[in-house]
């Protein structure tokens, strides 16, 4: 179903879902999605919103699933969070359980 | 001014309720709104539909949502309706802001649902549930002038 | 891809056309329609909702108007019906194209309406009016994809 | 009910409606206080079209009555043409009828 641009740098995996809306309709298939990533052992994950302009409380639930099973030795990081997506965090109090970068580069700078 | 008003109705199927947010979105921008809180609203818009498909119908197909925008001077009103299973009052009444809260220090302990009901309390000045007659209505007001505090006005 | 759609209702007045036809332009949004075809779409649908609200209720409020958007892989289509007095087919069918011609030598001779249904049969690749146990429809079809030329396909 | 901002400069009548949508709801009222222009014995007129962003049938049809009361000796001019009402003068063939300019300044500088 929803579809993925992936890559790696280093230790981290960068996933950029192709999708305007995260929203039940997506979520599921994106948590799958990278639960298989983190079952074949990635524990540095970047997501690239850059094409998300919408999430709602799925989307976001899906995010929380996905932090958890990385769980204490995994790490989650986000850039590319448009105005209303961001919006959507603070709503929900995730903007102080997300590490947020502006730009990829930002985040793999200061991951290595 | 005269009031404005649009009924917007989709099949209970969750590939319909983008179509809903986006013209609810497309709608607010008639308000003063500013675009962050017509994406707001939409988000609103979007939590008590797909709790009307996931909840009231269960999932089910078939069935109808129908969200009514009626566009005051000084408000905006969203009814969602369903006529699926009806939502205790109980659960309603007890979704307050504080499920929103989270501990940073314990990921594992936050929550991975739960967030509709409270998201639309927090967002919205006045959120009443009501049954009657098989029909289930979530009516959510947003005020477009004096904005400044929450208050509990009826319609 | 499954198709989506999504039904609005407005009161026939003509204060409600501009949120249709506002929520229908957002709606195309979700199609490889260009702005300016969006714009277009949007103006087909508010020309027949007015048709619906002056022709068919003769400007009466308390009626419906009922705009059913489904969009397909390859098609848009949109159904505007209303349950007033209905169209006479001839009239439907001699609106064409040619009523948008003009003499720029001689504006005095230029019509000051009945632009409505030529605009429609100009923009959409396909229009069919149908009257059936009371209701009518005015059924538009916007293909997008081999947009090259017109056709007369049914649904 | 429609608002309008007007001025004078030499012989020619700036009007600005102020409406996103020239449409069926606001048609009557737009042509009727046009006509009082032209009563009063205006006869150059420059639509500034800058805050309209839709117009439908009606409302052109509305344009074309004022264009008719202004008569062989009057003038009408447009300026401030969005793309989708450019379009939709194109598709009723009008952009062969209206004067239209970029600006109001190209526009009284033409007049002149
Ligand atoms: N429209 C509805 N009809 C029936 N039950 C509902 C409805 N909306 C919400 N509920 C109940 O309230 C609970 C909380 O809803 P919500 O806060 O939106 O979170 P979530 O949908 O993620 O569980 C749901 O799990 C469901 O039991
Ligand atoms: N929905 C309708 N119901 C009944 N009659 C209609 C309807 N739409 C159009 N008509 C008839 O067709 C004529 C042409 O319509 P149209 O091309 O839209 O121009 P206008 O509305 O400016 O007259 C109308 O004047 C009316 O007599």
């Amino acid at each position: 179903m929803i579809q993925f641009e992936t890559y790696e740098k280093d230790d981290l995996l960068i996933v950029k879902p192709k999708v305007k809306r995260l929203d039940a309709i997506v979520a599921v298939s994106f948590k799958d999605k990278i639960t298989e990533f983190i079952n074949q052992g990635k524990k540095l994950i970047l997501l690239n919103l850059n094409d998300v302009n919408f999430i709602d409380s799925s989307g976001l639930g899906a995010i929380v699933t996905i932090l958890k099973r990385l769980g204490r030795d995994g790490k989650l990081y986000l850039c590319y969070v448009s105005e209303p997506v961001e919006n959507m965090f603070k709503l929900t109090r995730m903007d102080k359980i997300f590490k947020i970068f502006d730009t990829e580069e930002q985040a793999i700078q200061s991951v290595k | 001014m005269e009031q404005k008003s649009i009924k917007l109705i989709i099949e209970s199927k969750l590939e319909n309720v983008a179509l809903l947010g986006m013209a609810i979105n497309k709608l607010c921008s008639l308000t003063p709104l500013s675009e962050v809180e017509s994406y707001q609203v939409e988000l609103c818009v979007v939590e008590a539909v797909n709790n009307s498909i996931k909840h009231a119908y269960e999932g089910k197909a078939c069935n109808e949502v129908e969200v009514v925008f009626t566009l005051y001077p000084s408000k905006v009103v969203v009814d969602v309706c369903d006529r699926g299973k009806s939502m205790e009052q109980s659960i309603f009444n007890e979704k307050q802001l504080s499920a929103l809260e989270v501990d940073p220090n314990d990921i594992m302990k936050l929550s991975e649902s739960g967030r509709g009901i409270p998201i639309i309390k927090e967002v919205m000045d006045s959120v009443v549930y009501k049954s009657k007659e098989g029909k289930n209505c979530l009516t959510m007001i947003k005020r477009l002038e004096a904005r400044g505090g929450k208050d509990n006005d009826s319609i």
